[in-house]
Protein backbone atom coordinates (compact mmCIF):
# COMPACT_ATOMS: atom_id res chain seq x y z
CA UNK A 1 0.00 0.00 0.00
CA UNK A 2 0.94 3.76 -1.05
CA UNK A 3 -0.21 6.63 0.90
CA UNK A 4 -2.14 9.52 -0.93
CA UNK A 5 -1.64 12.82 0.92
CA UNK A 6 -3.98 15.88 -0.58
CA UNK A 7 -3.49 19.75 0.41
CA UNK A 8 -5.23 22.93 0.26
CA UNK A 9 -7.74 23.10 -2.59
CA UNK A 10 -7.60 19.26 -3.40
CA UNK A 11 -8.25 18.27 -0.15
CA UNK A 12 -11.11 20.26 -0.08
CA UNK A 13 -12.65 18.46 -2.98
CA UNK A 14 -11.29 14.83 -1.84
CA UNK A 15 -12.95 15.52 1.86
CA UNK A 16 -10.03 13.74 3.07
CA UNK A 17 -6.41 14.54 4.02
CA UNK A 18 -4.87 11.13 3.09
CA UNK A 19 -5.39 8.25 2.19
CA UNK A 20 -3.95 4.14 1.09
CA UNK A 21 -3.63 2.98 -2.08
CA UNK A 22 -3.32 -0.85 -3.33
CA UNK A 23 -0.07 0.03 -6.00
CA UNK A 24 0.78 -3.17 -7.45
CA UNK A 25 2.21 -2.34 -11.02
CA UNK A 26 0.76 0.95 -10.83
CA UNK A 27 2.50 3.96 -12.08
CA UNK A 28 1.99 7.31 -11.21
CA UNK A 29 0.29 8.41 -14.35
CA UNK A 30 -1.98 5.76 -13.77
CA UNK A 31 -2.57 6.61 -9.98
CA UNK A 32 -3.62 9.95 -11.17
CA UNK A 33 -6.12 8.93 -13.51
CA UNK A 34 -7.90 7.01 -11.06
CA UNK A 35 -7.89 9.55 -8.51
CA UNK A 36 -8.90 11.81 -11.62
CA UNK A 37 -12.09 9.86 -11.92
CA UNK A 38 -13.03 9.06 -8.39
CA UNK A 39 -12.66 13.10 -7.51
CA UNK A 40 -12.56 14.96 -10.83
CA UNK A 41 -9.79 16.86 -9.91
CA UNK A 42 -9.58 18.44 -13.58
CA UNK A 43 -10.56 21.85 -12.45
CA UNK A 44 -7.07 22.24 -10.30
CA UNK A 45 -3.75 22.76 -11.27
CA UNK A 46 -2.52 20.23 -9.78
CA UNK A 47 1.41 18.66 -9.13
CA UNK A 48 2.25 15.57 -7.83
CA UNK A 49 5.15 14.46 -5.53
CA UNK A 50 6.50 11.08 -5.00
CA UNK A 51 7.99 10.72 -1.64
CA UNK A 52 8.62 14.73 -1.34
CA UNK A 53 9.83 14.93 -4.77
CA UNK A 54 8.22 16.49 -7.94
CA UNK A 55 7.51 14.36 -10.42
CA UNK A 56 5.58 14.66 -13.58
CA UNK A 57 2.24 14.33 -13.77
CA UNK A 58 2.53 11.57 -16.72
CA UNK A 59 5.74 9.84 -14.95
CA UNK A 60 5.62 6.02 -15.55
CA UNK A 61 7.49 5.34 -12.66
CA UNK A 62 6.18 2.45 -10.68
CA UNK A 63 4.75 2.99 -6.92
CA UNK A 64 6.46 0.68 -4.35
CA UNK A 65 4.95 -0.10 -1.12
CA UNK A 66 5.57 2.92 1.53
CA UNK A 67 5.57 5.54 -1.01
CA UNK A 68 4.12 9.00 -0.08
CA UNK A 69 2.22 10.17 -3.28
CA UNK A 70 1.03 13.89 -2.27
CA UNK A 71 -1.06 16.11 -4.62
CA UNK A 72 -0.36 19.66 -4.58
CA UNK A 73 -2.30 22.63 -5.63
CA UNK A 74 -0.57 26.21 -6.73
CA UNK A 75 1.37 27.18 -3.95
CA UNK A 76 1.13 30.43 -2.30
CA UNK A 77 2.98 30.70 0.64
CA UNK A 78 5.05 34.20 1.13
CA UNK B 1 16.45 21.68 10.33
CA UNK B 2 16.03 24.94 10.90
CA UNK B 3 12.64 25.94 12.35
CA UNK B 4 10.51 28.10 9.58
CA UNK B 5 6.96 27.38 10.50
CA UNK B 6 5.20 29.28 13.36
CA UNK B 7 2.03 28.45 14.49
CA UNK B 8 -0.25 32.11 14.15
CA UNK B 9 1.00 35.19 13.06
CA UNK B 10 4.76 36.72 13.04
CA UNK B 11 4.38 39.15 15.88
CA UNK B 12 6.63 42.25 16.01
CA UNK B 13 8.21 41.03 19.38
CA UNK B 14 8.79 38.00 17.59
CA UNK B 15 10.96 39.85 15.05
CA UNK B 16 12.33 42.45 17.95
CA UNK B 17 13.74 39.63 19.28
CA UNK B 18 15.28 38.31 15.95
CA UNK B 19 17.18 41.34 15.47
CA UNK B 20 18.11 41.48 19.32
CA UNK B 21 19.88 38.14 19.14
CA UNK B 22 22.07 39.48 16.30
CA UNK B 23 23.26 42.23 18.22
CA UNK B 24 25.89 39.87 20.17
CA UNK B 25 27.48 39.36 16.12
CA UNK B 26 29.75 42.19 15.85
CA UNK B 27 30.85 41.37 11.97
CA UNK B 28 27.48 42.64 11.23
CA UNK B 29 26.98 45.94 9.55
CA UNK B 30 23.42 45.09 7.68
CA UNK B 31 20.39 43.62 8.14
CA UNK B 32 17.63 43.36 5.48
CA UNK B 33 14.40 42.13 6.40
CA UNK B 34 11.11 41.22 4.63
CA UNK B 35 8.00 40.82 5.88
CA UNK B 36 4.87 39.93 3.92
CA UNK B 37 1.57 40.86 5.40
CA UNK B 38 -1.80 39.94 4.42
CA UNK B 39 -3.84 42.38 2.98
CA UNK B 40 -7.63 42.92 3.17
CA UNK B 41 -7.96 42.55 -0.62
CA UNK B 42 -11.52 43.26 -2.04
CA UNK B 43 -12.24 40.34 -4.82
CA UNK B 44 -15.94 40.97 -6.73
CA UNK B 45 -17.33 43.21 -3.55
CA UNK B 46 -15.32 40.55 -0.86
CA UNK B 47 -13.00 41.63 1.72
CA UNK B 48 -10.07 39.15 2.61
CA UNK B 49 -10.71 38.66 6.51
CA UNK B 50 -7.86 36.58 6.51
CA UNK B 51 -5.20 33.93 4.88
CA UNK B 52 -5.26 29.92 6.20
CA UNK B 53 -1.97 28.72 5.84
CA UNK B 54 -1.44 24.93 5.73
CA UNK B 55 2.06 23.02 4.38
CA UNK B 56 3.82 20.05 3.06
CA UNK B 57 6.39 20.00 5.87
CA UNK B 58 8.17 16.97 4.86
CA UNK B 59 8.67 18.23 1.66
CA UNK B 60 8.91 21.69 2.33
CA UNK B 61 12.10 21.21 4.82
CA UNK B 62 14.32 19.58 2.51
CA UNK B 63 13.48 22.31 -0.28
CA UNK B 64 13.79 24.93 2.15
CA UNK B 65 17.56 23.55 2.92
CA UNK B 66 18.60 23.83 -0.44
CA UNK B 67 17.32 27.14 -0.72
CA UNK B 68 19.53 28.34 2.56
CA UNK B 69 22.66 26.27 1.19
CA UNK B 70 22.37 27.60 -2.15
CA UNK B 71 21.49 31.33 -0.83
CA UNK B 72 24.61 31.34 1.51
CA UNK B 73 26.73 30.33 -1.86
CA UNK B 74 25.65 32.91 -4.39
CA UNK B 75 25.70 35.61 -1.68
CA UNK B 76 28.40 36.73 0.98
CA UNK B 77 25.94 36.71 4.13
CA UNK B 78 26.42 36.06 7.78
CA UNK B 79 23.27 35.09 8.46
CA UNK B 80 19.89 33.87 7.34
CA UNK B 81 16.45 33.30 8.35
CA UNK B 82 13.35 32.03 6.86
CA UNK B 83 10.27 32.71 8.88
CA UNK B 84 6.58 31.28 7.84
CA UNK B 85 2.71 31.40 9.36
CA UNK B 86 0.60 27.87 9.56
CA UNK B 87 -3.07 28.85 10.53
CA UNK B 88 -5.24 31.57 10.03
CA UNK B 89 -3.23 34.63 9.60
CA UNK B 90 -5.70 38.23 10.21
CA UNK B 91 -5.24 40.88 7.48
CA UNK B 92 -2.82 42.89 8.60
CA UNK B 93 -0.78 40.18 10.48
CA UNK B 94 2.54 39.57 9.40
CA UNK B 95 2.66 35.75 8.02
CA UNK B 96 5.83 35.55 6.38
CA UNK B 97 9.57 36.73 7.88
CA UNK B 98 12.89 36.70 5.46
CA UNK B 99 16.10 38.12 7.64
CA UNK B 100 19.06 38.32 5.92
CA UNK B 101 22.25 39.82 7.86
CA UNK B 102 26.09 40.45 6.02
CA UNK B 103 28.86 42.22 7.24
CA UNK B 104 28.18 45.42 4.27
CA UNK B 105 24.59 46.50 2.82
CA UNK B 106 25.58 46.13 -0.87
CA UNK B 107 25.04 42.44 -0.32
CA UNK B 108 22.04 42.12 1.58
CA UNK B 109 19.72 43.27 -1.05
CA UNK B 110 19.63 40.54 -3.96
CA UNK B 111 19.68 37.66 -1.55
CA UNK B 112 16.36 38.84 0.33
CA UNK B 113 14.32 39.41 -2.80
CA UNK B 114 15.80 35.79 -4.40
CA UNK B 115 14.79 34.24 -0.58
CA UNK B 116 10.85 35.93 -0.76
CA UNK B 117 10.63 35.27 -4.79
CA UNK B 118 12.13 31.05 -3.87
CA UNK B 119 9.73 30.76 -1.14
CA UNK B 120 7.08 31.61 -3.02
CA UNK B 121 7.62 29.29 -5.88
CA UNK B 122 9.27 26.55 -4.38
CA UNK B 123 7.85 25.86 -0.99
CA UNK B 124 4.22 23.82 -0.94
CA UNK B 125 2.58 26.34 1.26
CA UNK B 126 -1.61 26.48 0.31
CA UNK B 127 -3.19 29.49 1.92
CA UNK B 128 -7.08 29.91 1.95
CA UNK B 129 -8.33 33.15 1.56
CA UNK B 130 -11.20 33.62 3.86
CA UNK B 131 -13.58 36.59 3.25
CA UNK B 132 -15.36 38.56 6.07
CA UNK B 133 -18.79 36.54 5.09
CA UNK B 134 -16.80 33.30 5.83
CA UNK B 135 -16.69 31.95 2.26
CA UNK B 136 -13.27 31.60 0.79
CA UNK B 137 -11.13 31.15 -2.16
CA UNK B 138 -7.78 29.61 -2.64
CA UNK B 139 -4.84 31.64 -3.03
CA UNK B 140 -2.41 31.02 -6.38
CA UNK B 141 1.25 32.23 -6.22
CA UNK B 142 1.34 34.80 -9.49
CA UNK C 1 9.11 67.82 8.66
CA UNK C 2 9.29 63.85 9.72
CA UNK C 3 11.22 63.03 12.68
CA UNK C 4 14.38 61.04 11.43
CA UNK C 5 16.91 61.52 14.08
CA UNK C 6 17.11 59.35 17.64
CA UNK C 7 19.64 60.19 20.27
CA UNK C 8 21.43 56.87 21.03
CA UNK C 9 20.74 53.47 19.70
CA UNK C 10 17.80 52.25 17.27
CA UNK C 11 16.57 49.72 19.42
CA UNK C 12 14.59 46.73 18.70
CA UNK C 13 11.58 47.64 20.77
CA UNK C 14 11.23 51.08 18.50
CA UNK C 15 11.60 48.69 15.43
CA UNK C 16 9.19 45.90 16.59
CA UNK C 17 6.69 49.42 17.42
CA UNK C 18 7.22 50.88 13.98
CA UNK C 19 6.53 47.49 12.39
CA UNK C 20 3.16 47.20 14.78
CA UNK C 21 1.84 50.41 13.82
CA UNK C 22 1.30 49.27 10.25
CA UNK C 23 -0.58 46.89 10.87
CA UNK C 24 -3.74 48.22 10.76
CA UNK C 25 -2.82 49.43 7.50
CA UNK C 26 -4.57 47.01 5.03
CA UNK C 27 -4.09 47.17 1.94
CA UNK C 28 0.07 46.89 2.71
CA UNK C 29 0.99 43.58 1.66
CA UNK C 30 5.37 43.94 1.80
CA UNK C 31 7.76 45.66 4.11
CA UNK C 32 10.98 45.95 3.41
CA UNK C 33 13.57 46.86 6.51
CA UNK C 34 17.12 48.23 6.54
CA UNK C 35 19.20 48.43 9.10
CA UNK C 36 22.76 49.53 9.87
CA UNK C 37 24.71 47.70 12.47
CA UNK C 38 27.84 49.54 13.75
CA UNK C 39 30.42 46.43 13.28
CA UNK C 40 33.43 45.96 15.54
CA UNK C 41 35.82 46.48 12.73
CA UNK C 42 39.44 45.46 13.35
CA UNK C 43 42.06 48.72 11.86
CA UNK C 44 45.77 48.56 12.46
CA UNK C 45 45.32 46.11 15.40
CA UNK C 46 42.37 48.39 17.07
CA UNK C 47 38.94 47.27 17.38
CA UNK C 48 36.20 49.57 16.78
CA UNK C 49 34.08 49.91 20.09
CA UNK C 50 31.35 52.56 18.58
CA UNK C 51 30.18 55.30 16.25
CA UNK C 52 29.92 58.84 17.68
CA UNK C 53 26.95 60.41 15.29
CA UNK C 54 26.96 64.17 14.66
CA UNK C 55 24.46 65.92 12.45
CA UNK C 56 24.31 69.05 10.51
CA UNK C 57 20.09 69.01 11.01
CA UNK C 58 19.25 72.55 9.95
CA UNK C 59 20.65 70.94 6.42
CA UNK C 60 19.92 67.74 6.59
CA UNK C 61 15.94 67.47 7.22
CA UNK C 62 15.46 69.36 3.66
CA UNK C 63 17.21 66.92 1.90
CA UNK C 64 15.72 64.20 3.89
CA UNK C 65 12.23 66.00 2.54
CA UNK C 66 13.69 65.81 -0.88
CA UNK C 67 14.91 61.99 -0.97
CA UNK C 68 11.29 61.20 0.53
CA UNK C 69 9.43 63.44 -2.15
CA UNK C 70 11.64 61.55 -4.84
CA UNK C 71 11.42 57.98 -3.61
CA UNK C 72 7.19 58.62 -3.19
CA UNK C 73 7.55 59.51 -6.74
CA UNK C 74 9.73 56.85 -8.43
CA UNK C 75 8.58 53.70 -6.79
CA UNK C 76 5.03 52.80 -5.33
CA UNK C 77 5.07 52.98 -1.81
CA UNK C 78 2.37 52.94 0.30
CA UNK C 79 4.77 53.75 3.90
CA UNK C 80 8.42 55.48 4.01
CA UNK C 81 10.41 56.02 6.92
CA UNK C 82 13.73 56.72 7.46
CA UNK C 83 15.75 57.10 11.06
CA UNK C 84 19.19 57.58 12.05
CA UNK C 85 21.09 57.64 15.55
CA UNK C 86 23.08 60.60 16.80
CA UNK C 87 25.67 60.50 19.98
CA UNK C 88 27.68 57.27 20.65
CA UNK C 89 26.34 54.39 19.23
CA UNK C 90 28.16 50.77 20.55
CA UNK C 91 29.23 47.88 18.10
CA UNK C 92 26.16 45.86 18.01
CA UNK C 93 23.92 48.46 18.22
CA UNK C 94 21.95 49.75 15.13
CA UNK C 95 22.22 52.95 13.81
CA UNK C 96 19.99 53.38 11.00
CA UNK C 97 16.87 52.20 10.27
CA UNK C 98 15.29 52.39 6.53
CA UNK C 99 11.20 51.30 6.50
CA UNK C 100 9.58 50.16 3.31
CA UNK C 101 5.97 49.59 2.79
CA UNK C 102 4.15 48.52 -0.47
CA UNK C 103 0.92 46.45 -1.81
CA UNK C 104 3.35 43.74 -3.27
CA UNK C 105 6.52 42.65 -2.68
CA UNK C 106 8.21 44.10 -5.83
CA UNK C 107 7.78 46.97 -4.99
CA UNK C 108 10.09 47.63 -2.13
CA UNK C 109 13.70 45.87 -2.51
CA UNK C 110 14.96 48.97 -5.13
CA UNK C 111 13.10 52.07 -2.90
CA UNK C 112 14.97 50.22 0.42
CA UNK C 113 18.39 50.28 -1.68
CA UNK C 114 17.59 53.29 -3.50
CA UNK C 115 17.43 54.80 -0.04
CA UNK C 116 20.28 53.43 1.87
CA UNK C 117 22.36 54.50 -0.65
CA UNK C 118 20.88 58.14 -1.47
CA UNK C 119 20.75 58.93 2.86
CA UNK C 120 25.04 57.64 3.28
CA UNK C 121 25.92 60.12 0.09
CA UNK C 122 23.57 63.09 0.30
CA UNK C 123 22.41 63.41 4.36
CA UNK C 124 25.46 65.67 6.33
CA UNK C 125 26.22 63.06 9.17
CA UNK C 126 29.81 62.76 10.64
CA UNK C 127 30.75 59.33 12.47
CA UNK C 128 33.52 59.62 14.72
CA UNK C 129 34.70 55.76 15.14
CA UNK C 130 35.95 55.01 19.03
CA UNK C 131 38.47 52.46 19.29
CA UNK C 132 38.25 50.20 22.51
CA UNK C 133 41.68 52.33 23.40
CA UNK C 134 39.53 55.47 23.44
CA UNK C 135 41.37 56.46 19.96
CA UNK C 136 39.43 57.49 17.13
CA UNK C 137 39.12 58.10 13.66
CA UNK C 138 36.74 59.72 11.39
CA UNK C 139 34.54 57.65 9.12
CA UNK C 140 34.24 58.12 5.63
CA UNK C 141 31.31 56.74 3.22
CA UNK C 142 32.36 54.74 0.46
CA UNK D 1 28.41 89.23 10.38
CA UNK D 2 27.50 85.37 9.39
CA UNK D 3 28.04 82.43 11.10
CA UNK D 4 30.71 79.65 9.90
CA UNK D 5 30.00 76.18 11.42
CA UNK D 6 31.87 73.38 12.03
CA UNK D 7 31.40 69.60 11.55
CA UNK D 8 33.04 66.30 12.48
CA UNK D 9 36.46 65.97 11.64
CA UNK D 10 37.24 69.69 11.03
CA UNK D 11 35.24 71.17 14.41
CA UNK D 12 37.87 68.38 15.62
CA UNK D 13 40.60 70.61 14.26
CA UNK D 14 38.56 74.15 14.99
CA UNK D 15 38.56 73.26 18.22
CA UNK D 16 34.98 75.05 18.03
CA UNK D 17 31.44 73.97 16.77
CA UNK D 18 30.67 78.04 15.15
CA UNK D 19 31.98 81.40 14.89
CA UNK D 20 31.38 84.69 13.70
CA UNK D 21 32.73 86.13 11.33
CA UNK D 22 33.01 89.91 9.09
CA UNK D 23 31.45 89.01 5.86
CA UNK D 24 32.22 93.16 4.09
CA UNK D 25 32.86 92.31 0.75
CA UNK D 26 34.22 88.38 1.37
CA UNK D 27 33.10 85.63 -1.83
CA UNK D 28 33.06 82.49 -0.20
CA UNK D 29 35.77 81.23 -2.16
CA UNK D 30 38.06 84.04 0.29
CA UNK D 31 36.09 82.87 3.73
CA UNK D 32 37.63 79.36 2.76
CA UNK D 33 41.12 80.52 2.29
CA UNK D 34 40.68 82.48 5.18
CA UNK D 35 39.82 80.01 7.50
CA UNK D 36 42.29 77.48 5.50
CA UNK D 37 45.08 79.74 6.62
CA UNK D 38 44.07 79.95 10.08
CA UNK D 39 43.21 76.28 10.68
CA UNK D 40 45.20 74.26 8.13
CA UNK D 41 42.00 72.55 6.93
CA UNK D 42 43.89 71.14 3.75
CA UNK D 43 44.00 67.29 4.98
CA UNK D 44 40.63 67.40 5.44
CA UNK D 45 38.25 66.47 2.36
CA UNK D 46 35.79 69.49 2.94
CA UNK D 47 32.60 70.40 1.38
CA UNK D 48 30.98 73.88 1.84
CA UNK D 49 27.28 74.73 2.17
CA UNK D 50 25.88 78.49 2.26
CA UNK D 51 22.45 79.16 4.26
CA UNK D 52 22.49 75.01 4.03
CA UNK D 53 22.97 73.99 0.47
CA UNK D 54 26.38 72.40 -0.94
CA UNK D 55 28.23 75.63 -3.14
CA UNK D 56 31.47 75.07 -4.45
CA UNK D 57 34.34 76.07 -2.60
CA UNK D 58 35.18 78.42 -5.48
CA UNK D 59 32.28 79.94 -5.49
CA UNK D 60 32.69 84.09 -5.98
CA UNK D 61 28.81 84.47 -4.12
CA UNK D 62 29.64 87.16 -1.58
CA UNK D 63 28.44 86.79 1.69
CA UNK D 64 25.80 88.66 3.61
CA UNK D 65 24.87 89.42 6.88
CA UNK D 66 23.32 86.42 8.63
CA UNK D 67 24.72 83.85 6.14
CA UNK D 68 25.30 80.20 7.81
CA UNK D 69 28.54 78.94 5.87
CA UNK D 70 29.06 75.70 7.03
CA UNK D 71 32.42 73.20 6.63
CA UNK D 72 31.59 69.64 6.40
CA UNK D 73 34.05 66.86 6.16
CA UNK D 74 33.00 63.07 4.22
CA UNK D 75 29.47 61.92 5.02
CA UNK D 76 29.32 58.67 6.88
CA UNK D 77 25.60 58.19 7.62
CA UNK D 78 24.50 54.60 7.69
Amino acid sequence: MAVIKYFGAIAEVTNCNEEQIEVSDLKVSDCLELLNEKYNLNTIDVSVALNQNLVDRESTIKLSDNDEIALLPPFAGG
Amino acid sequence: MKKVFINGPITPAFIANSIEKHQSKHSIGAHNIFLGQVRADVIKDKTVAGIDFTCYEDMAHPILDDIREKAFKTFNLTCMHIYHSLGEIKAGEVCFFVFVSAKHSKEVYAATEYLVNIVKKKVPIFGKEIFEDESHQWKVNK
